[in-house]
This record gives C-alpha cells, sequence and structure tokens, in this order.
C-alpha cells in the first residue's frame, strides 16, 4: 500500500520535474487538532491542496482495556467498556453482558430485553446527535452543534434519571439491567420523541438541503461496496455503501426480530450517503421506541445470577449493532472468574482503516468531511 | 436550456441557503428558547435524580451508627481498588471475639462511579450521593474515612 | 451454507484441516504453511468469505498451553493461535480459522492482500502479540512507540512502572 | 441641530485662525489620527461583543454575561488579556516580516478609512476618486496576509496565506465590478457624489433588479474578502487550526482579529454608501411628510444603522452557513459571480444610458 504510493510520488515528480523535497508537503494533523476530535494523529502527505497519502498514528489513549480485562472479573469487566466507545456506552456494555450470557446460558427476563433495547436506542439517537453537530461544525457550521445537544440533552437527562449518570451509564449487569425503570421514564422518553420529532425538519433546513453542505459532502470520500465490506466498514459507514451490515436485522438479539424497523441502505458510498443514513437511522431509532415504549412487559428486571460468575470453559462471541458499526466481544474462558482473553472488534478501527484509501486525491478540506461522516471516537479506536 | 438550468440552478441554491438562514434567524428572534442553565447561580433549584451517582457514602443514623461490618464484599466488587477496608476485632458481651470496622478508606480520586459496590454491599451499609463537586485543591484530600469517628455497628445487622 | 456443507468443502480443499464444533460456529485449524492458500481460496471460491470481522491472537505461555485442551502444544515453548473471524456477506455463514504458532518464533503470512482490513488488525497483533507476518506492506507498532519493548498482550509481559496490580 | 458637520467646520475654522496653515494642518492631521485609533479600538470592541451577541442569540444561548451589564465589558477585558499575553515569535520564523504583517494588514485597514463618509461632511478626505482608492488600497492586506503565512515557518499557515491569496485576487473582480455598476450609474468616483445621487432614492431601489443583483454580488464578495464564513477558508479553523495567524499570540494576534472586524465594518460601510445611499436618509418619492420625519433622524444614526445591518448581515452568514471547500470558492466566484456581474453591469450600463432608473 505504501510502496504503491511512493511509485504515484516518483511518478508526479518525473512529469513535473520538480525534486523530491520540493514535491511533496507533510502536515500533521493531530494529535491536537480541531476536527479530529480527540487524540488521532493523521500525518498527511499533500501536493497543493490534495491529498496523497494519510497514514493514521495511533495509541495516544491506548489504556489496553483488552489487557484490563483479563485481571478483571466477569461483573466487573463491563463497566470498563464504557470507557471505549464513550458516545454508544450502553451499547458496549450491552455486548459484553450478552457475551457473558451467551456463556452462562443465561435466560433474560423480558422486561429486562425491552430495557436494553430502549437504552440502546436512546444511546445510538444521543450519539448521532452528536456525530450531526460535530460532523457540521467540522464544516464550519457552528450553530447545528448547539441544536443538536439541546435534543442530546434531554436524552442524557432521562439517562441520568433512570441510569444514575449521563454518560458512562454502567446500567448493565450480566442478566440483566441494575434497577428498574424510573417511573418517570416513559413520560419523559414520550415528550422527548415529541420535542424531537418538532425539531429534526430543521435539521434538514440548517444542513441537509443547504447547497453548500451538499456540495461539500457529494462525491467525496467515496467507497465502494467490494471496498467497504473488504475494509471490514460497518454500521452507517457500510451501510452508506450498500452493505447490508445492521447486526441488528442479521443476527437479532433481544427484542429486535420482533420490532419493526428498516435497515437504511444507501449505494452511493460519498459522505452525502452517510450522512443521509445516520439521519435516517435517527428516525429509524425513533420508531423502535415508539413501538416499545407503551410494551414494557411486567417481570423482573434481572435473572437470579450467581454472586461469583464463573464462565466455562471455551470461546464466546457476541455481536451488536453500535452507532458506529458492528462491535464484537469475542471471549476465551479457561473456566475461571476473569476472561482469560477478551478482544474487543471495535467498529472504529476498522472505519478508520479505510480513510487512506477513501481521501487520496480529495483536498484536504474534504478530509473533514471524511472524517465527519466516518464519526470516529478515539478511545473506540485506541482501546 | 443550458441557460435556463444555470439559473434555476442559482435559484435552488439561493433558495437553501435563505432556508437555513430563516432557522437561524428565527431562534435569533425568540430569545426564551435559550437553554443556557447558568450554573453556579441555579444551585438553589437544581434538583439531581435521586439515582445521579456522585459519591460513595456510609449512612449514618441520629446515633451515629452504621450498617458496615467490614465483610469487604465492596472491596471485592470494586473494578478499581477504590475502597479499602480495615478491619479490627471487637469483643462481644459474650467475650467472643468479633470482626467489626475499623476504617472505611474510599479514595475518591480512583472510583469511576459504577455502583458495584453499592450492588454488592449485603446490609445496605453504602450509598451513591448527589454531591458532584468533587474539586479540591490537593489530592490527597479525595482520600476520604467514610465511617465517622466513634461510630459502631447498629445492633441487629449482621 | 451449512456446517457440514462448509466442513465438505474445507476438506475437499484441505484434507489435514481439523475441526472444532464446540462452540458457536464452526472453527477450523490450519497450519501456518497452508494458511496463504487457504486464505485465497476461502475468499474467492466457494465459501465466498468476503468479511474478515474480527481478527486477533490468544497467547498460551507453556504452562496454559499444557492445561488446554484447545490448542495442543507440540514444541513445549507455548503458543501463539491466531484467530480469524469470517463471514460470507453472499451467504451468510460463519467460519473461525485458526492457526498455531511456535510462541518463541511466531511468522505468518500477511493476509492484508485479501483482506484489506487485515493491514491494521495485523499490524495491532504485530504490536502487542509480537507476530510477524510476512510480506505485509507496511509492519509497525501501531499504538506503542517504535522503540516500546516486549508485547504487553502476551501473558507473561510485565511492567513494573505502569501496571497496577489489584 | 447640532450636527458633526458644524462640529468639525468650526475646529477647524479655530484651528485656522489660532495657527498658521501648516502648524494647523499637522494639528488637524494628529486630531483626525487619534481619532481613527480610538475610532479602531471603540468598533473592535463593539463589533467583537456584537458578534459574539448574535452568535449567542442564534445559537439558543445567552453569550458573554459576566463581566460588566450584561457582559459589555467582556471585549474590554479579553483585550487586557492580549495585551498582557506574551508575544511569542516561533523559532526559524522569519523575524522582521513576522512581526511587520499584523501592521500591514492594520494600516491597510487604517487607510481605507480616509474616503468614508460617516455623517453629513463629516469626512476625512473626500478624494475625486474615492472608489478607486478604496478598492485599491483593499487588496493590500492580503499581502500582510502573505506575509503572515509565510514568515510564521508554520504549513498551515502557508496554505493558509495561499488560499486567502487565491480567494481575495478573484473576489475583487466581482467586488469590483459590482462597484463599478454603481460608478456607472453615478457617473462619479468620488463618495460625496455618490451619496448626493442618492438624494431621492438609494440605488439599491432606483436601479432596478441588475442593482439588486450588484448588490448581492457585492456582499458575496466583500464577505470572502474579509475571510468571513462561509469563505474563511484563510483560517478554516477544522482545517488548518488557525490558518495565516496560527503561529500569533498576544497583541500581534490581536491586530489581525481587529483588523478582520474593522474591514468589515469598512466593506459595509462601502456597501451602505454605495448602495444605502451613506448616511442620506430614506426618502420614499414624494412622501413629503413622511421624507421630512426621516430627515429629523441624524445623518450619522443613518449611516451608522445602515452599516450595523450590513455587519448583521454577514454575521447572520457566519453562524449558519458551513464553509466552502477552496476548489468551490474559485469556481463559486469564475463560473457565477463573475459571468453575472459582467452580464449585470452591461444591464446597468443599458439602463444608465436610457435613463431607465427613478
Amino acid at each position: 500500500m505504501y510502496r504503491e504510493t511512493q511509485i504515484i510520488e516518483t511518478d508526479n515528480i518525473a512529469a513535473a520535474g520538480a525534486d523530491a523535497a520540493g514535491a511533496a508537503l507533510v502536515i500533521n494533523v493531530g494529535p491536537q487538532h480541531p476536527a479530529t476530535h480527540g487524540v488521532l494523529h493523521l500525518v498527511i502527505t499533500l501536493e497543493g491542496e490534495t491529498i496523497k497519502k494519510i497514514e493514521p498514528h495511533l495509541g495516544y489513549i491506548h489504556r489496553s482495556i483488552e489487557k484490563m480485562c483479563e485481571s478483571l472479573s466477569y461483573r466487573q469487566f463491563i463497566y470498563v467498556t464504557s470507557r471505549m466507545d464513550y458516545l454508544s456506552a450502553h451499547i458496549n456494555n450491552h455486548a459484553c453482558a450478552l457475551c457473558i450470557e451467551k456463556g452462562l446460558q443465561l435466560e433474560i427476563p423480558g422486561r429486562a430485553q425491552v430495557i436494553r433495547v430502549l437504552m440502546d436506542e436512546l444511546t445510538r439517537i444521543a450519539s448521532h446527535e452528536l456525530w450531526w453537530g460535530a460532523m457540521a461544525m467540522d464544516l464550519g457550521a457552528f450553530t447545528p452543534f448547539f441544536y443538536a445537544f439541546r435534543e442530546r440533552e434531554s436524552i442524557n437527562d432521562i439517562m441520568e434519571e433512570t441510569c444514575g449518570a449521563r454518560l458512562t451509564m454502567n446500567y448493565m449487569v450480566p442478566g440483566g439491567v441494575m434497577y428498574d425503570l424510573h417511573p418517570n421514564f416513559q413520560k419523559r422518553v414520550k415528550s422527548f420523541i415529541q420535542l424531537f420529532n418538532s425539531k429534526i425538519d430543521e435539521y434538514d433546513d440548517l444542513v441537509t438541503g443547504n447547497i453548500i453542505f451538499q456540495n461539500r459532502t457529494k462525491g467525496v470520500g467515496v467507497l465502494s461496496r467490494e471496498d467497504a465490506i473488504s475494509f471490514g466498514c460497518t454500521g452507517p459507514v457500510g451501510r452508506a455503501s450498500g452493505v447490508t451490515c445492521d447486526i441488528r436485522k442479521l443476527y437479532p438479539y433481544e427484542v429486535y426480530d420482533k420490532v419493526d424497523f428498516d435497515e437504511i441502505i444507501e449505494t452511493a458510498g460519498d459522505s452525502y450517503a452517510r450522512y443521509q443514513v445516520r439521519l435516517k437511522e435517527l428516525r429509524q431509532s425513533v420508531r423502535i421506541i415508539e413501538q416499545l415504549i407503551d410494551n414494557i412487559p411486567e417481570g423482573d428486571f434481572q435473572a437470579k445470577t450467581k454472586a461469583v460468575l464463573k464462565l466455562p470453559k471455551g470461546e464466546f462471541y457476541s455481536r451488536v449493532e453500535t452507532a458506529r458499526g458492528e462491535m464484537g466481544v469475542y471471549i476465551v474462558s479457561e473456566g475461571g472468574t476473569t476472561p482469560y482473553r477478551i478482544k474487543f472488534r471495535s467498529p472504529g478501527f476498522s472505519n478508520l482503516s479505510a480513510l487512506d484509501h477513501m481521501s487520496r486525491g480529495s483536498k484536504i478540506g474534504d478530509l473533514m468531511a471524511i472524517m465527519g461522516t466516518l464519526d470516529l471516537v478515539i478511545p473506540d479506536i485506541d482501546r | 436550456m443550458f441557460l435556463k438550468e444555470y439559473i434555476l440552478n442559482i435559484y435552488r441554491a439561493v433558495a437553501s441557503l435563505l432556508k437555513g438562514m430563516k432557522t437561524t434567524g428565527r431562534y435569533f428572534l425568540r430569545p426564551r428558547e435559550i437553554i443556557t442553565q447558568q450554573y453556579p447561580d441555579n444551585r438553589a433549584q437544581m434538583k439531581l435524580p435521586e439515582r445521579f451517582r456522585g459519591e460513595v457514602v456510609m449512612s449514618h443514623d441520629e446515633n451515629n451508627e452504621h450498617a458496615c461490618t467490614g465483610c469487604t464484599a465492596c472491596e471485592l466488587a470494586c473494578p478499581n481498588g477504590t475502597i479499602k477496608i480495615i478491619t479490627k476485632f471487637d469483643v462481644t458481651p459474650e467475650g467472643k471475639k468479633k470482626k467489626a470496622l475499623d476504617t472505611f478508606v474510599y479514595h475518591l480520586e480512583l472510583c469511576t462511579m459504577c455502583n458495584l459496590c453499592v450492588e454488592a454491599c449485603p446490609t445496605s451499609a453504602i450509598k451513591m450521593a448527589q454531591t458532584f463537586e468533587h474539586s479540591v485543591y490537593d489530592r490527597s484530600r479525595l482520600l476520604k474515612k467514610l465511617n465517622q469517628p466513634g461510630s459502631k455497628l447498629r445492633a441487629g445487622v449482621e | 451454507m451449512t456446517r457440514e456443507a462448509m466442513k465438505e468443502h474445507i476438506t475437499r480443499f484441505l484434507p489435514d484441516a481439523l475441526f472444532e464444533e464446540s462452540g458457536e460456529w464452526l472453527n477450523v485449524y490450519v497450519s501456518a504453511s497452508a494458511w496463504k492458500g487457504f486464505a485465497q481460496w476461502l475468499r474467492n471460491e466457494a465459501l465466498q468469505m468476503d468479511y474478515l470481522f474480527c481478527l486477533t491472537c490468544v497467547d498460551w505461555p507453556p504452562t496454559a498451553a499444557a492445561k488446554t485442551q484447545a490448542p495442543p502444544d507440540t514444541s513445549g515453548g507455548g503458543l501463539l493461535t491466531m484467530v480469524y473471524h469470517f463471514t460470507s456477506t453472499v451467504f451468510r455463514h460463519t467460519l473461525v480459522v485458526k492457526i498455531k504458532l511456535n510462541r518463541n518464533n511466531p511468522e505468518i503470512e500477511t493476509v492484508s492482500d485479501t483482506w484489506r482490513t487485515a493491514e491494521f488488525h495485523e499490524r495491532e497483533v504485530f504490536d502487542l502479540f509480537g507476530v510477524r507476518f510476512l510480506h505485509h506492506p507496511d509492519l509497525r507498532r501501531l499504538v506503542l512507540t517504535d522503540d516500546f519493548e516486549g508485547y504487553p498482550l502476551r501473558k507473561d509481559f510485565e511492567d513494573p512502572v505502569n501496571m497496577i496490580k489489584l | 441641530m447640532l450636527s458633526l458637520e458644524t462640529i468639525t467646520n468650526s475646529i477647524q475654522q479655530w484651528l485656522y485662525s489660532t495657527f498658521n496653515p501648516t502648524m494647523a494642518l499637522i494639528l488637524e492631521c494628529v486630531i483626525v489620527m487619534l481619532l481613527v485609533i480610538g475610532l479602531f479600538a471603540v468598533l473592535g470592541l463593539v463589533l467583537v461583543l456584537m458578534e459574539r451577541k448574535v452568535a449567542a442569540r442564534m445559537q439558543i444561548r445567552l453569550g458573554p454575561n459576566r463581566v460588566g451589564p450584561k457582559g459589555i465589558l467582556q471585549t474590554a477585558a479579553d483585550t487586557l488579556k492580549l495585551m498582557m499575553k506574551e508575544g511569542l515569535t516561533p523559532n526559524g520564523a522569519d523575524k522582521f516580516l513576522f512581526n511587520l504583517a499584523p501592521f500591514m494588514v492594520m494600516i491597510a485597514a487604517m487607510l481605507i478609512l480616509a474616503p468614508i463618509a460617516f455623517a453629513k461632511g463629516f469626512q476625512i478626505w473626500d478624494i475625486n476618486i474615492g472608489v478607486l482608492y478604496v478598492s485599491a488600497v483593499s487588496s493590500m492586506s492580503v499581502i500582510g496576509i502573505l506575509m503572515a503565512g509565510w514568515a510564521s515557518n508554520n504549513k498551515y499557515s502557508l496554505l493558509g496565506a495561499m488560499r486567502s491569496g487565491a480567494q481575495i485576487v478573484s473576489y475583487e473582480l466581482s467586488a469590483g465590478l459590482s462597484i463599478i455598476s454603481i460608478v456607472v450609474l453615478t457617473g462619479s468616483l468620488q463618495i460625496s457624489a455618490i451619496i448626493h445621487s442618492q438624494q431621492s432614492g438609494w440605488w439599491l431601489f432606483r436601479g432596478h433588479i441588475p442593482a439588486m443583483i450588484a448588490f448581492v454580488i457585492f456582499i458575496i464578495a466583500v464577505t470572502a474578502e474579509t475571510n468571513r464564513a462561509p469563505f474563511d477558508l484563510a483560517e478554516a479553523e477544522s482545517e488548518l487550526t488557525a490558518g495565516f495567524h496560527t503561529e500569533y499570540s498576544g497583541m500581534k494576534f490581536a491586530l489581525f482579529f481587529l483588523a478582520e472586524y474593522i474591514n468589515i465594518f469598512i466593506v459595509c460601510a462601502i456597501g451602505a454608501t454605495l448602495f444605502l445611499g451613506g448616511w442620506m436618509p430614506l426618502h420614499i418619492g414624494n412622501w413629503e411628510g413622511f421624507n421630512h420625519i426621516m430627515d429629523k433622524i441624524p445623518s450619522s444614526l443613518w449611516f451608522l444603522g445602515k452599516t450595523f445591518l450590513l455587519i448583521f448581515l454577514i454575521m447572520w452568514f457566519r453562524w449558519t452557513f458551513p464553509r466552502l471547500r477552496v476548489d468551490q470558492l474559485l469556481s463559486l466566484e469564475w463560473k457565477y459571480l463573475l459571468p453575472i456581474s459582467m452580464f449585470n453591469l452591461l444591464l446597468i450600463t443599458l439602463i444608465a444610458i436610457m435613463g431607465w432608473h427613478f
């Protein structure tokens, strides 16, 4: 891949008749940069304003969560995973809980399943809201950020009331959820949906329809279907390239097979398609919530579990759909109270690997549109 | 035809821009939509939900008695080594030696408010408080002793 | 494609492949020398495994390797097991491929030309486990600094400065 | 009625009666200099505060509200902070050019102030090629920006400066063409003559649709020329961190910052002068009573009101639109604005020759 770049370089240099040092301009974007939303470090080789190569340097926020989890018990390690993709903290926890339950062959009460799905979808909305604002900010429009946060704040309030925290909720325990829903939960979710439905059209007015925005994103960072599969791109990035990769549809968990929602597929594969997929997913998430909010079954919110959990010897893998794509948890158990080896397949890691491929030949301004619509969360990539 | 397309393009572009300006302009004219909360001026009105996890506290009743038996379940449940329980041996009236809590050490600087200790506690001795303003000038002040001086185990708690 | 059909296809291509069926998905053990050809066959032929969704490695130091049943350790020096999770976006079947490597000299052919996502994942495994991927286009440390010593995700890694034992 | 014209005239008379003419001229220059510097300081503070308040209202926030009543002293406090800060010069920078650049930008901004008429008879220099002078001097600020970008020895700065160069060179054209369309209608380059020609109505309305098109193009072009969003590519913060002034700190940064706002004020003042009649009150045809009431409002208020209206418009753009990409910025100019304004100029010339305007 990099050898290939060098060939391009020599070709261009030969054509331009310039010397090697003068032709390429190498700039460092990050680790502290307004557009990388975290400590991502990109070494970009430019020719004028055209990107010739992007080399991501990772590890600025690597905490070795996988190693850390090897010394934590099955109850304890769930909370650490909130710190990976902090915007879909609840969904990460869900993946871990599912994997443990697979190992223990636990049956989850119906009420807990519905609560989990409701929380997942609320988290997804909150995550997409933040993405929408931050993406618009990358493209130079500041105001959408505040509108997005207005709606996101009401989700955070709901989370705070029921789960006890706003961002890293830690509401998930093996076998169910930590507490029952707060009595106000249904009322507040309904009022949130009302607010959301009244405001979402504003998003279209302000950003989607805007001619500058469309010009900035259409045809930018095109990822073909084959490349998306080959790079392992999932979530909105994969679906914008026409890959059916919604785990909620393909391998339904909890009650996703009982609710009615659409998997959003776009075929263009450019930044605008990725934008459209996320914006439409917001509406689908609201649809799921609307179906479930009045149909929460009565019963336990937690299955009975032993105080000390021990997974049988073997390997367990669970997959869930986070706001960014497919999240996998791979546990190798040796029968003890702690996992022998744990691997988190994070969606951002694979999506980032396609960045270089997508942005070659684009302008440096396009890079922000591409990174914005990839929706990278750096702790998710570094783990 | 080219000219018509050209002018239509311009018209559509301008219309989309005006639509956006209408949205921001509307908010400009409606100051009551402002959502800013003026913390810390609104401390008095601010009400945190009862489940909010701010820090771990140990509840004491009016006789300065708590419910902690020093069983170290919370210490074992904590993923970060936040809690350290120092036990001592009390002598019961019958003359038997009994393990009891001496000091409940709580490292707030290590705590991630995951609530696992509260869930693990068999006697509901500890709970989460809603305080959240934990900034101090010295890190050592985050090391807290949760049981009050002179407190003892409530009678009847095993 | 059913498990049996997959097994049949694989056995036809690779007669000495070992299967393990206890888990959720079909696991197949192949040897490191056969891996390159097998990978290309997986991707392009009957099984159409075009989506590599997880690539990782598990460390079995001599003590652990002796106890466990899954990877029989023949060399005695411990094992590193490469684990590849594949799905076919055409047939929607899943396959887990495992390759046992010598822990003291782990070397395997890269598959980054077949599945491009492997490039980053292999760099991560190289970084944290020290597996050398032959013919990888750019095998450098990914998350750690270039002069870092040791492979942190191996079981015997000790870092007295930064690791806090609970 | 107390008007600015009588004050300036009386000061001038007093000066010339007290001192000899050379001395009086020198004193006048000093007074003007002090006034301009004072105006700069006040305008900078007011405009920055206005921008922040406008932004806050559009973003459903409160904006600065801690320093002084309703936060009106916030910008003064910021200025104080910037003055206290150390002005760093990076290693490897071309020290002379690096330190010169902010002053270049500032001086260019100060120079354009000369022919602007703030009120009736309140003008520093009513040069007979006023409009030409403005468009000539305003392109000088790009030299300062290029200097800053090159001398910083920073790749981001260099990229920002290059963008700025390309941008200003191209947008000068359509800004110039829309200015010329008013010159064609007026037949004069002198600012006072242009204002006087709008006594019976502003050119924006009198020139039919072509004048409105010229106005829109003018606003777009000057937004680009002052490096304001959505054309703020030179300092595109999500791409180039801060563009050409990445390496500047303290008062040198403040000078760039101030110059940006002064430039906005100036281009809006010119826009108000050319299209909205400068200090000329709003007159509608033969509504005598209405026109009389309008005349009662001081001319300086008319001027400032129109200018701030345009400034608000430009701020409104900034807080609504995403940024353009550098190639789109240029294609907007060369494919849309330039052909349209050329065609528009033809139409306006036709209107002027045939006398079709009101």
